[in-house]
């Protein structure tokens, strides 16, 4: 699965964008993040204020509790701050 | 009848005579054209730059889907909006919405839900570059913004 | 720190960029920029012009009069209002009002209370002239006009 | 005083512009008014639908039960159709 991260997430986590495996039990957003948190101290800094971090599915807004069914892109990323 | 929203997304400025032009040339049945321009402002000058970062690709499908809701909620003949990225200067142009219609409250109403829903939805994000060189911070969320939006559900 | 609004009344055509650029340039201060531009509309064509007539002295002082209430409510760092007389063909414009504040909120808010009391209190009056030559009637006042006046009473 | 008319008010009293001298018991704009459409046909059919009429008095909005005072210029119009 494609993850992108923008913003302060980005700079958190280090890189833009990779592509990881997902393991059997992440069915939702919410399960996502908390493989990611395990990866390194990088992800885990990146996804610690849990809550002020945004899901975009496949470039769709979604809430945590979403499943990530045939999902190819996942991006994370902190309220939006434009225009 | 709807009319097809014009979104772009661009490091480039742009033009408001031009954008206004290219809904309201050779027609007759525009009675109100409003346009909303968002600046970068520094009051206090300790501002370089604002850097606009945004998710390419979703940026666009985001404020299609937005302009379009607008345009399926009131009876525009035209709407554009613009929204730049990259390093902006304060007191250069950030965002351009332009909305025409045969009445003027549908035109305001639709620029106004346009940028309500563009500052919570689009993904943009700005970092301040300080003229100190201080690594900059990255701009926060303003809690009206959230309330702005939630005005548009109730009505 | 109040504003002193621009008004004018005048035959010829405005450019609005220019009325743009006069409220932003050299500034870092003005972060939303509002336009309203209200246009002569001909959806049938039958019509050939509308005249503007007005009362002149008073156009002026009631347009002060509306715009200082105006940059008294909002925090606003410009506001321009441009109203032609005459006569003026379809597509051409009628009105302008720039608003420009730090916030948007502000800049909408004003722009669009501008033109509700414009509508319902600046003296002017509109005759149609047909394609067909036929003497053209006055045109009516709408009944949302008031309505629209109103909603700033209450707020 | 200086009596102004605009718009379909003027076409129908024929003039834009007049100075009548104001009778002893003239004291409102509706007396003013009453005053008026004893002038002549035309007079009468301007002020015919009374309530349809707006009044300035010294290019200042003013209702029909306002004094006259020491107003100098006094206007009659439609309701106002601009913008």
């Amino acid at each position: 699965m494609n993850i992108r991260y923008f913003a302060w997430v980005r700079e958190r986590v280090g890189v833009e964008e990779e592509t990881i495996e997902v393991p059997g039990g992440v069915k939702t957003v919410a399960d996502l993040i908390s493989h990611l948190k395990t990866l390194d101290d990088n992800h885990a800094a990146a996804f610690e204020e849990e809550d002020a971090i945004r899901v975009a599915l496949d470039q769709l807004h979604v809430e945590a509790d979403t499943d990530l069914g045939d999902a190819r892109e996942v991006a994370f990323f902190p309220p939006m701050t434009g225009g | 009848m709807q009319v097809q929203p014009l979104v772009r997304i661009q490091a480039a400025d742009f033009d408001v005579a031009a954008e206004t032009l290219r809904l309201t040339a050779g027609r007759k049945d525009v009675g109100a054209l409003v346009t909303f321009t968002g600046l970068c402002r520094d009051e206090a000058g300790t501002l370089d730059a604002l850097e606009l970062e945004h998710y390419p690709g979703m940026a666009e499908a985001e404020l299609t889907r937005i302009a379009e809701e607008a345009t399926g909620r009131w009876p525009l003949t035209g709407l554009s909006v613009i929204h730049r990225f990259g390093k902006i200067a304060p007191g250069e142009n950030i965002v351009l919405v332009v909305t025409a219609s045969a009445h003027r409250r549908a035109a305001f109403e639709a620029a106004d839900f346009l940028m309500d829903f563009l500052k919570t939805r689009a993904p943009f994000w700005k970092k301040e570059h300080l003229v100190s060189g201080a690594g900059g911070a990255w701009v926060d969320t303003r809690a009206g913004d959230e309330k702005d939006a939630a005005r548009w559900s109730s009505s």
